[in-house]
């Protein structure tokens, strides 16, 4: 049994990478919990797809506002330099590429870049993406926060996704509960291995060939 | 004199025929056009198509709707909720159509439809299922799929504030998708908390200027509004705190 | 030599058309002059392509704002119950078909309602478009104020126009100082002639077969 | 702490290499960024290519960039007025190239550059010498041309106030061209009026969100704005009434 790091401790790793200045979206789920783990000396503006930059956290109870709410439709706050704009203006900062970076929950993604996390494609089930398609598309960076296996032990970082695509190419990195791995030139490339997993036990795990670390450790 | 103001959400929705395109605003309960839709419900129109972010939630409003057999087809975003169980059971025997697009896509279509846009290339959705049979182009070493407006007959949008010739405020994130809503249907028709005499809008401070919407009405303010101020004391779908714990389910 | 009105009394004529509630767009020039007759007792809302709705006369000298110009960069004023908004949301809303009613001057109008009023198409000359083919399509209907004739008494109605085009198809309507004609299934339709003018005098004038008035009048 | 002000104009402008395609927001003088231009003259960047609805005026701002040979190219609406005779001369003996686009269609193109928009169509000038050679298409019966996204280097902006995020409201029909342009540019660079402390800007009313911005400098209030009140007594130029006359050129 090789280590796996929480969620939490998951969410605090990725909050590290996301320098003062940025513009990210945290996707609905796990993701929403970096935001727990930003530095609270830093200012780092919060998108939400249903139309406001610079949400603030989650209200106390007596202070929920119905009409302020993240795209999960959870209630939160705005802070001072916040800004309200409608969907076609939301969407389109996203698409334009206006965020530096966006964290997504997976189901799988393949080490070409593809992201798989709208559907499983089970028979009978009701198609729903929501803004999901525009978020594997709409940053600078696109970082996957996932564990690296399914709960049955199956990967989730995979040659070639077998779930319908989110988007094609779109992942820039992929933190899981094992080790970062960014995707450069068709391959999962170690950036950090959590405790005592190696590049061999990562390979074994997902069963694909890991290029090493960059020297530069960047 | 121009004044697009009615008397009441029943004369807000008078003239809907069977067989219309409807866009509903909203985003969760943030800007749904809620009494509309109940006037709507009143009113009678059936056949219809529904342009919304969502495809109803738990019983009432759209999902009311829908179970009404009123809707043919549902073009939407996220149409399965934890309380979608209407749209979930009408979709599954058949008895109703669904397109659904990605958020961003349904947004730009809508936004096409007012501003006179043809078509356009998006790159979101490219190479999934649901750009699929769609026409693609790489344009300048990106790939990108061909994307057609969503004209609507109605629109039926919730605002905070409008004056006698249409012009409109918003709150918050329940702005979302009525700016753009108002400017994609031939009828647009807004429910407001209050009308406010002709200038007391700041013109730099308009969001959608009076010129897309057709018909105004006021519906009163909310419980956690007082003159305009947040007060609070509710849970996210706009029930007392007291009231929605009594029942159980403030979720 | 036939009767002539105007230009002050096509402007007058003009204003007769354009029905309480209306937005309209008064194209630069000879267009302007409308506005002096649009009845004060009613609301008409003008749009200028520069982000007004809404737009009112001109300001006294002293209270000029150089922030608050029209199309024409003329100093204009704002109305209780204006509306402000950037170049890509005021041209689509011409493009989109909002607008009722843009009127604009020619240098040619064919009978199937082609529009030339942008360039002379002289050698040498440097074109300059401006917002001119964006009017042109930019209302559900678009009139045209002009002379029927040039100084040097050539029609500017015409089978087809030899200028370089601004807009195909377009015109709805032409204002002339001898008569107004709507363009209807490729020809000239006489809506109403000015004092002595006659089907057949006009159609002399112009060198093309007019249709008749419609029963109706309308 | 993010603090997007730069101490002066000079500050704002560094660092515009030569070859850049620089979008100049303003329709007329309103909305014209005159001391970012002034600025970038200072600068010295050479073999531009220039975003902007005109092609100067005069001798001053633009037509001064113009008639030091810095711009090889310039994309506009309308070049031609009585006072362009510096981009006149240099378009008559060839030395500078024009690319003349319908002024709707080049507020498009530089909204779909910062929505991320790969090409769309549009009604506007089909049919006409400004469309030729275009592709063309007819959709739902009425014919399009395909136009593409203007993308820019650099934008100078110019707004009435700005925070240090970089939000920005503008004022009147100033604003044209500012907030796509914003959203259109690798680096937009804008100047205001007065930088206000971060959340004293209704959020509401934000009409440039700070996401589009990355450079805010103060340039000082104008002579007819007193404490943001319109007090008059200028001519359309900006320039005092008295003095206007004075110069015998009050147009």
């Amino acid at each position: 049994m090789t280590t796996r790091i929480t969620r939490l401790e998951l969410a605090a790793r990725i909050a590290v990478d996301i320098p003062e200045g940025s513009y990210v979206n945290l996707g609905i789920g796990a993701p929403t919990l970096v935001a727990d783990y930003l530095p609270d000396d830093q200012e780092i503006i919060l998108h939400t797809e249903n139309g406001l930059l610079g949400m603030g956290p989650t209200p106390v109870t007596g202070s929920v506002d119905p009409d302020l709410i993240n795209a999960g439709k959870q209630p939160v706050t705005a802070l001072a330099g916040a800004a309200y704009f409608h969907h076609a203006d939301s969407f389109g900062m996203m698409r334009g590429g206006h965020l530096d970076v966006c964290v997504l929950g997976a189901f799988q993604v393949s080490q070409s870049g593809d992201l798989a996390n709208w559907s499983t494609g089970a028979p009978g089930a009701i198609p729903a993406v929501g803004g999901a398609m525009d978020l594997a598309i709409g940053a600078k960076s696109v970082y996957v926060m996932t564990d690296l296996l399914t709960k049955a032990g199956e990967p989730k970082l995979v040659a070639e996704c077998t779930y319908p695509l989110t988007g094609v190419g779109c992942v820039t990195r992929v933190y899981t509960d094992h080790a970062v791995f960014d995707v450069v030139d068709g391959r999962f490339r170690l950036r950090e291995a959590f405790g005592d997993n190696t590049p061999a036990s990562l390979a074994e795990l997902i069963g694909l060939d890991i290029a090493g670390p960059h020297p530069s450790g960047m | 004199m121009i004044d697009k103001t009615v008397p009441d959400a029943a004369a807000a929705v008078a003239g809907i025929a069977d067989g219309s395109t409807v866009m509903i605003g909203g985003f969760g309960r943030a800007g749904q056009p809620v009494e509309l839709i109940d006037a709507l419900i009143d009113q009678g129109a059936s056949g219809l198509t529904i342009v919304s972010n969502n495809a109803g939630n738990g019983d009432i409003g759209l999902a009311r709707l829908l179970a009404l057999g009123r809707v043919r087809r549902v073009v939407c975003s996220f149409p399965r909720q934890h309380d979608s169980w209407v749209f979930d059971a009408l979709y599954r025997s058949g008895e109703i159509e669904l397109e659904v697009v990605p958020q961003g896509n349904l947004a730009e279509r809508i936004r096409a439809a007012g501003a006179g846009i043809g078509a356009f290339f998006t790159p979101t959705g490219v190479g999934t299922e649901l750009a699929a049979g769609k026409e693609t182009r790489t344009i300048d070493g990106r790939e990108y799929a061909l994307e057609y407006p969503i004209h609507a007959d109605v629109a039926l949008v919730s605002a905070l504030k409008g004056d006698r010739w249409g012009n409109l405020v918003y709150r918050e994130t329940a702005r979302n998708f009525g700016p753009i809503m108002a400017t994609a249907a031939a009828t647009t028709v807004v429910q407001v908390d209050q009308i406010v005499p002709l200038g007391s809008l700041d013109p730099e401070s308009v969001v959608t200027p009076g010129i897309f919407v057709d018909r105004v009405v006021a519906v009163g303010a909310r419980a956690w509004l007082h003159d305009g101020a947040f007060v609070g004391g509710v849970d996210i779908e706009g029930r007392p705190l007291a009231e929605a714990s009594a029942e159980g389910d403030g979720s």
